[in-house]
C-alpha cells in the first residue's frame, strides 16, 4: 500500500520535476511536445484547486451554524454572498455584458463585488495614518535613515509637497524628484538586490527538496 | 588580416564616390554556408557570408529558400547589406565564435514551411539588390532539425549543477556533522523581554502570524515560540498566545509544552498558554489588539507571516508601551516593524534564527546553501567589476565581452 | 417541460438590469462599503456582515469565472469534442478534494506532487537566470563605462551597497571585524530600500481610500437618491443608539479599541 | 505640561481617521487642480517604447488586478490601451487572475464608448479568457498560444481573427505589459521575459513598486507605471487626464497630513524624552 500512497506519487514527483527541468535546456521538439502536454494537464489540474479554498470555507461556516458557535449567524451570509455572485452568473450565462448593457452578473460585480474588495483593503490607509503618529518613533540612527527615506519619498511624489520642498529647499536648486528617482534607482536597488540573491538560492533548494522528495510536507500526514 | 589593406583604397573611393553615386557594378557575395541553427527546435537556419563591406553600402540582401522535394525559391527575408555582422549575434562566445569580416543570420523557415517535428532539407541562396544591379550565390543545401541541448544556456546549467551538488553535500554534512551559524544578535533581545516582565510582573504575547504551518516563517516561528517558551518557564512569567491557525496552534501546544518539560516546569503549564482567536485576518488583528490593550503586556512578539494586519498590532503594542520585537519575512511589512518595534528580524535573519535554535539539518543546509550562494555572488561582483573596469580602462573589447556574456540569459 | 421553461424565463426575466437596478446598486455599494469602514468606529455587526459576504462573493466570482471560462471550454467542449485525454487532469484535479476525508486523503498526492513537480522543475532554471544571473551582470554592468562617469559612480554604490548587504544575510562566518562593518552598512542600504517603501506604501493605501471616497462620493448624487447621506445616517444613528443602550447596560465601559 | 503632551501623544485614533477623511473628501468635492509636474522616469521609458514601436505591432496586455487594487491599476490600464490604440498597434488582452475579469469588462464596455470607437473587436484587439495556472499559461505562451488560447472569451475562435495574423507566441509580439497587484509581474520577467527575450514592462501599486528596482536596472523591464503617481504621468504623456491625474489632489493633502503627524509625534516624544 506505501507503493501506491507514497512511492508512485513521489515518483510522479521526480519524474515530472526532472522532466520539467531538463526542457529549459532541451529545445529538441519531444521536449516541446512534452511541455505543451503538461502545460494544458496543469491548466486543467489547477483549474480545480481553488475549489480546495472553497469547500474549506463552506466547511468551515457550515461547522459555525451546525454548532451555534457565537456569532454563527453572520456565517450565513457567506453562502448568501456566494450565491449573489453564483446565481446571476447562471441567469447571464456568465456574459457580464449585454451588447452594450450590463447584466446582472455585471451588476453584481460592479456594485457588490468591487464594493467589498475594494474597500476592505483600502480601510488600512486610515491604519498607516494613526500609526504613523502614535507608534512610528525614530528610536536608532537606522530607523532616522528610514524615516528620511519615507520623508522624502511622501514629499517628492505629489505636487503640493514638491511644492513645499521648492519653497524651503528652492534654493539648493536639488529638485526632491530627482532625490526620488536617484534614491529608487540606487540604494533600492542595492537593498532589494541583496534580499533577492537570499530569496533566489532558497526558491532553488526548495525546489531540489520538492523534486528529491525530501520536501514532502505538501502531502499531508501518512 | 589580409584583406584590410586590399580593402582601403577602396574604401577610400567608396567614401568619395558615395556622396555622388554609389558604383554600379556590386561585389560578388563570398563564402556563403548555410547550416541548422544549433540549440533550437528546428524550424531555423543559420546563414553566413562574407561581409560585402561598403562596396555594397545603400544594398540589400534577400534571402530565399526552396524546399527540394518541390523547387521553388520563396523569399524569406530581406536586411541591410551592411547589417548582421556576426559579432552582433546574440551567443554567447562559448557556443558562438564570430568571425571578422563575416555576416550572420538566423532566420525561422517556420513561416514558410510550418513546424516540422522530423528534421527538413532546405535549399537556400542570397540575393543582393541595389537599383538594377545585383548579385547570386549558388544555392546550398542543409538540414534542418531539432536539437538536443542548447549551448547557450550552458552557463545556466553549469551553476544549476554546482548549486544540486552543494545542496546534496550540506545535507549530509549537517547530518553527520552539523553545521556553524552565527549568533542572531536578535534573539539576544529575547532575554531582555522576559526579564522585564518578569520585573513587572505582567505577561508577554507572541503571535505566530497568519501563515499556515507548511510556510518557512512559521515553522521558524514555531522554534522561536520553544526558546521563548523555555525562559518563560524558567522565570515563571505568564505566555499569551493567540492563534490564526488550528493547526499552527497544535504544533504550539507541544512546542510550549516540551519546553516546560525541559525546564522542568511542567506543573507551570496550562493548555489555555495557547489559544484559538479567528481565523479571519482582521478580526484576528482586532481581537488581539484588544487583549494587549487590556491587559498591557510587558513584552510582545510578533514572529511570522505577516500582511496587512501587521500595522495594526505593532501600533497598539507601541502605544500600550511593551517591548516589541517582530520578524517576517514580508518585505512590505518590515517597514512597519521596523518602526515600531525595538527589534525586528529581516526576512532571512528570521530563518536563521529558527535554524539556530531548532538545530534541524533541513533548515540549516537550506540556509548554508543560500550562503554559497551569497559569497559566489560577492566573489562575482567584486571580480567581475574589476574585470570589467580593467577592460574598459585598457580597451580590451574580448575582455568585456566575455565577462558580460557570462552573466546574461539566452 | 414547457411549464418549467416558462418558469426559468420568469426567473430570469427577475435578473434583467433595468435603469431602477442600477440605482439600488448605487445603494448597494455605498451601503456596503460605508458598513466596513463603520469598523473604524468599532466593531459591530453591520462590519462583520459585509466582512462574511466579502469572503463568499469573492469565492463566488471566482468559482462563476473558473466554471465559464476553464471549465466549460477545456473540460466539457473537448469531452463533447471526443477528446476523452482531458479526462486525465480532471481526475487528478478533482483528486485534491479528497484531502477533506482523511482515509483517503492520499489519493490527493497525485494531483498535489503532479503540480509540485511541475513547478519546482520549471522554476529551478529560471531563479538562476533572472534572480542571480541577469542581477550579478546588472550589477557589474556600468563598470564597463558605456554610460559615463556618474554612471559608473552609481553602479559603484550599488555594488558596494549590494554586497554590505549580502555580509548581513551572510550566517556562516562571526560578524566581528570587517564584516560587521560591512554588514553595518548593508542594513543601511535596508533601511533605505525599507524608506522609500515605506513612503511609497503610504501613497498606494491612500490611492485606494480615494478610489471608494470617489465612489461614494458618485453615490452621493441625486441621481441616485442620495444613497451615501442616507446610509451615513442610518449608520450614525445606530452607534448613538448602541451608545445610549450600552450605556445605561454596563455603566458607560467602553469596549477597548 | 508634560502630561497634556502625554495626552496629546495618545489622543483617541477616531479623531485622526476622521482628519484623514475629510483631508481625502475635500478636494473630491472641491478639486484644488494641481499640477502633475515631474514625471517619473519609468514611465516615460515605457511611453517612449510603446512609441517606438512599428504601428501594427502586437502588444500582449495581461491584466491582473482586482477590484481591491482598482484606483491604482485601473486608471493605468486605460491609459496604457488608449495610447496603444491611439498608435495603431494591436492589442490582445487577457488575465490570470479570475477578479480581474470584471475589470476587462469595463475596458470592454468602454472601447467602442470613449476609449477608441473607431477599434474593431476581432481586427484590432481581442480579449481572451480567464487561465488557471501562470506558470502553465506563461510557458505555453513560447511556444504555441493557441494550445491554450484557441478561442476568446465569447468561445469564438482565434486563429482567423485578423488580429492574431502571423501570431503563434510571444516571439511574435513587439511588448508585453503586465498590470497587477500581485507578485504576477515577477512571474511573467522570469517565465516570459527572461526565458523567450521578451520585452516586458509593466505596472504595479505603489505599494510594490520599489521592489522592481533591480529589473529596471537590468533592463529586465523596459518600463514601469507604479501607483496613481504613475497613472497620473502616463496620463499627462498622453495628454488624456481622467481618473489618475485626478486623485493627485486628494493625495496631497493626505500626505501633507502624514508628514505634519509624524513629525509632531516625534517631537513631543523628544520633548518628553529631553525636557
Amino acid at each position: 500500500m506505501t507503493l501506491i500512497k507514497k512511492q508512485i506519487p513521489l515518483l510522479i514527483c521526480f519524474v515530472v520535476g526532472f522532466l520539467t527541468l531538463s526542457s529549459y535546456y532541451v529545445p529538441h521538439p519531444v521536449s516541446e511536445k512534452y511541455m505543451e502536454g503538461i502545460n494544458k494537464w496543469e491548466n486543467i489540474v489547477f483549474g480545480f484547486a481553488f475549489l480546495l479554498g472553497l469547500l474549506s470555507l463552506f466547511f468551515s461556516h457550515y461547522n459555525k451554524i451546525r454548532r451555534r458557535v457565537p456569532g454563527w449567524g453572520y456565517s450565513i451570509f457567506v453562502y448568501i454572498g456566494f450565491l449573489m455572485m453564483v446565481v446571476p452568473a447562471f441567469v447571464s450565462w456568465g456574459q457580464q455584458l449585454d451588447g452594450a448593457s450590463l447584466t446582472s452578473l455585471g451588476w453584481a460585480y460592479r456594485f457588490v463585488f468591487n464594493a467589498l474588495s475594494g474597500t476592505m483593503f483600502s480601510v488600512l490607509a486610515f491604519y498607516i495614518v494613526s500609526t504613523a503618529y502614535r507608534a512610528f518613533r525614530i528610536k536608532s540612527p537606522q530607523a532616522a535613515v528610514l524615516f528620511i527615506a519615507a520623508l522624502i519619498m511622501i514629499i517628492g511624489k505629489v505636487p503640493l509637497g514638491q511644492m513645499m520642498w521648492d519653497g524651503a529647499l528652492g534654493w539648493t536648486n536639488v529638485l526632491v524628484a530627482d532625490i526620488v528617482e536617484w534614491l529608487m534607482s540606487v540604494p533600492v536597488v542595492a537593498g532589494r538586490r541583496g534580499i533577492m540573491m537570499g530569496l533566489a538560492v532558497g526558491a532553488i533548494v526548495t525546489a531540489l527538496k520538492i523534486i528529491f522528495g525530501i520536501e514532502r510536507q505538501y502531502m499531508g500526514k501518512d | 588580416m589580409k584583406k584590410i589593406p586590399l580593402f582601403l583604397p577602396f574604401l577610400f573611393l567608396t567614401a568619395l564616390s558615395s556622396a555622388a553615386k554609389p558604383p554600379a557594378v556590386l561585389p560578388p557575395l563570398t563564402g556563403f554556408t548555410a547550416a541548422d541553427m544549433p540549440g533550437d527546435a528546428g524550424g531555423a537556419a543559420l546563414l553566413r557570408w562574407d561581409s560585402p563591406g561598403s562596396a555594397a553600402a545603400g544594398a540589400v540582401i534577400e534571402v530565399y529558400v526552396s524546399d527540394p522535394a518541390k523547387p521553388a525559391w520563396v523569399k524569406l527575408a530581406d536586411f541591410k547589406a551592411e547589417a548582421k555582422s556576426e559579432s552582433d549575434f546574440n551567443r554567447p562566445f562559448w557556443a558562438w565564435s564570430p568571425a571578422a569580416g563575416r555576416n550572420a543570420v538566423r532566420l525561422d523557415t517556420s513561416a514558410v514551411f510550418g513546424r516540422l517535428d522530423k528534421p527538413q532539407e532546405l535549399d537556400f541562396k542570397l540575393r543582393m539588390v541595389r537599383g538594377a544591379a545585383s548579385a547570386e550565390t549558388e544555392p546550398v543545401r542543409t538540414v534542418i532539425k531539432g536539437n538536443w541541448f542548447n549551448a547557450a544556456r550552458l552557463n545556466n546549467f553549469l551553476l544549476m549543477l554546482a548549486i544540486t551538488i552543494g545542496f546534496f553535500w550540506t545535507v549530509s554534512h549537517a547530518r553527520r556533522k552539523g553545521l556553524f551559524i552565527r549568533r542572531i544578535a536578535g534573539l539576544d533581545a529575547i532575554d531582555e523581554a522576559i526579564g522585564r516582565a518578569t520585573e513587572m510582573g505582567r505577561p508577554i504575547f507572541y503571535s505566530t502570524g497568519i501563515g499556515q504551518m507548511s510556510l518557512v516563517p512559521t515553522i521558524a516561528s514555531t522554534s522561536i515560540l520553544g526558546e521563548v517558551a523555555r525562559k518563560v518557564a524558567q522565570y515563571d512569567t505568564q505566555l499569551k498566545v493567540p492563534h490564526f491557525d488550528p493547526i499552527v496552534m497544535t504544533v504550539c501546544k507541544e512546542v510550549v509544552k516540551q519546553s516546560y518539560l525541559e525546564m522542568e516546569r511542567p506543573d507551570s503549564y496550562r493548555d489555555d498558554i495557547n489559544f484559538f482567536v479567528s481565523n479571519d485576518q482582521f478580526s484576528y488583528a482586532a481581537s488581539v489588539d484588544g487583549m494587549i490593550h487590556r491587559e498591557k503586556p510587558a513584552a510582545c512578539f510578533f514572529i511570522g507571516h505577516f500582511m496587512a494586519e501587521s500595522l495594526l498590532l505593532a501600533e497598539v503594542g507601541a502605544t500600550t508601551g511593551a517591548i516589541q520585537i517582530a520578524g517576517t519575512e514580508q518585505e512590505s511589512q518590515l517597514p512597519f516593524f521596523f518602526t515600531s518595534c525595538d527589534y525586528t528580524l529581516i526576512g532571512e535573519e528570521l530563518y536563521a534564527a529558527g535554524a539556530y535554535l531548532s538545530k534541524e539539518p533541513m533548515l540549516l543546509s537550506t540556509l548554508k546553501v543560500q550562503d554559497f550562494g551569497k559569497a559566489f555572488v560577492m566573489v562575482s561582483v567584486v571580480a567581475g567589476s574589476i574585470l570589467l573596469a580593467a577592460g574598459a580602462w585598457f580597451g580590451w573589447q574580448p575582455l568585456i565581452k566575455v565577462v558580460e556574456q557570462l552573466f546574461k540569459a539566452y | 417541460m414547457e411549464f418549467l421553461a416558462n418558469i426559468w424565463q420568469w426567473f430570469a426575466g427577475l435578473f434583467t438590469v433595468t435603469p431602477g437596478w442600477m440605482i439600488f446598486g448605487g445603494w448597494m455599494a455605498a451601503g456596503l462599503t460605508l458598513c466596513i469602514y463603520s469598523f473604524l468606529y468599532k466593531d459591530n455587526p453591520f462590519f462583520k456582515v459585509a466582512e462574511h459576504l466579502y469572503l463568499g462573493a469573492g469565492m463566488g466570482w471566482v468559482f462563476q469565472v473558473t466554471f465559464f471560462q476553464t471549465w466549460k471550454p477545456r473540460v466539457w467542449d473537448a469531452l463533447m469534442d471526443g477528446q476523452f485525454v482531458v479526462l486525465i487532469p480532471t481526475v487528478l484535479g478533482l483528486s485534491l478534494m479528497t484531502q477533506f476525508f482523511p482515509r483517503i486523503s492520499w489519493i490527493s498526492r497525485y494531483g498535489f506532487t503532479f503540480i509540485m513537480g511541475y513547478g519546482a522543475g520549471l522554476v529551478i532554471p529560471l531563479e538562476i537566470t533572472t534572480n542571480f544571473l541577469r542581477q550579478i551582470g546588472g550589477t557589474i554592468a556600468p563598470f564597463a563605462g558605456g554610460a559615463g562617469f556618474w554612471a559608473m559612480v552609481n553602479g559603484a554604490i550599488i555594488a558596494f551597497g549590494f554586497i554590505c548587504v549580502l555580509f548581513y544575510f551572510f550566517f556562516s562566518v562571526e560578524q566581528k571585524g570587517v564584516v560587521k562593518k560591512a554588514s553595518n552598512i548593508g542594513i543601511y542600504f535596508l533601511m533605505l530600500y525599507f524608506g522609500a517603501a515605506f513612503g511609497n506604501t503610504v501613497m498606494g493605501r491612500f490611492s485606494l481610500l480615494y478610489g471608494r471616497f470617489d465612489d461614494l462620493y458618485k453615490y452621493s448624487g441625486s441621481g441616485y437618491f442620495y444613497a451615501t447621506h442616507v446610509v451615513l445616517g442610518l449608520l450614525v444613528a445606530y452607534f448613538v443608539l448602541d451608545k445610549l443602550v450600552l450605556s445605561k447596560k454596563n455603566g458607560g465601559q467602553e469596549p477597548a479599541h | 505640561m508634560k502630561s497634556t503632551l502625554e495626552k496629546f501623544l495618545k489622543i483617541d485614533r477616531r479623531l485622526i481617521f476622521l482628519a484623514l477623511a475629510i483631508v481625502l473628501f475635500f478636494p473630491i468635492v472641491r478639486p484644488l487642480g494641481l499640477p502633475n509636474k515631474n514625471l517619473g522616469k519609468d514611465v516615460v521609458n515605457i511611453y517612449n517604447h510603446i512609441e517606438s514601436l512599428p504601428a501594427g505591432s502586437f502588444i500582449l496586455m495581461s491584466l491582473d488586478y482586482d477590484p481591491a487594487t482598482r484606483p491604482e491599476l485601473h486608471p493605468q490600464a486605460i491609459a496604457l490601451v488608449k495610447h496603444s490604440f491611439r498608435l495603431n498597434h494591436r492589442i490582445g488582452i487577457f488575465t490570470l487572475n479570475a477578479g480581474a475579469t470584471g475589470m476587462i469588462e469595463e475596458i470592454a464596455e468602454r472601447i467602442p464608448k470613449d476609449i477608441a470607437p473607431a477599434k474593431v473587436y476581432g481586427k484590432d484587439y481581442v480579449i481572451f479568457p480567464y487561465q488557471p495556472k501562470p506558470q502553465a499559461v506563461m510557458t505555453q505562451l513560447g511556444i504555441d498560444m493557441y494550445a491554450i488560447y484557441d478561442k476568446d472569451r465569447n468561445g469564438a475562435p482565434t486563429r482567423e481573427m485578423e488580429v492574431m495574423k502571423g501570431i503563434h507566441s510571444v516571439k511574435d509580439m513587439s511588448l508585453g505589459i503586465c498590470v497587477t497587484g500581485t507578485a504576477l509581474l515577477d512571474a511573467w520577467v522570469a517565465y516570459v521575459g527572461d526565458k523567450y527575450n521578451f520585452p516586458m514592462a509593466g505596472g504595479v501599486t505603489a505599494v510594490s513598486q520599489p521592489g522592481y528596482g533591480p529589473y529596471l536596472q537590468t533592463g529586465q523591464l523596459k518600463g514601469l507605471i507604479g501607483g496613481m503617481k504613475g497613472a497620473a504621468d502616463y496620463e499627462s504623456l498622453i495628454n488624456e487626464l481622467d481618473k489618475g491625474t485626478s486623485g493627485i489632489d486628494s493625495l496631497s493633502l493626505a500626505h501633507i497630513l502624514v508628514i505634519i503627524l509624524i513629525v509632531t509625534s516625534n517631537i513631543i516624544m523628544l520633548v518628553l524624552k529631553y525636557f
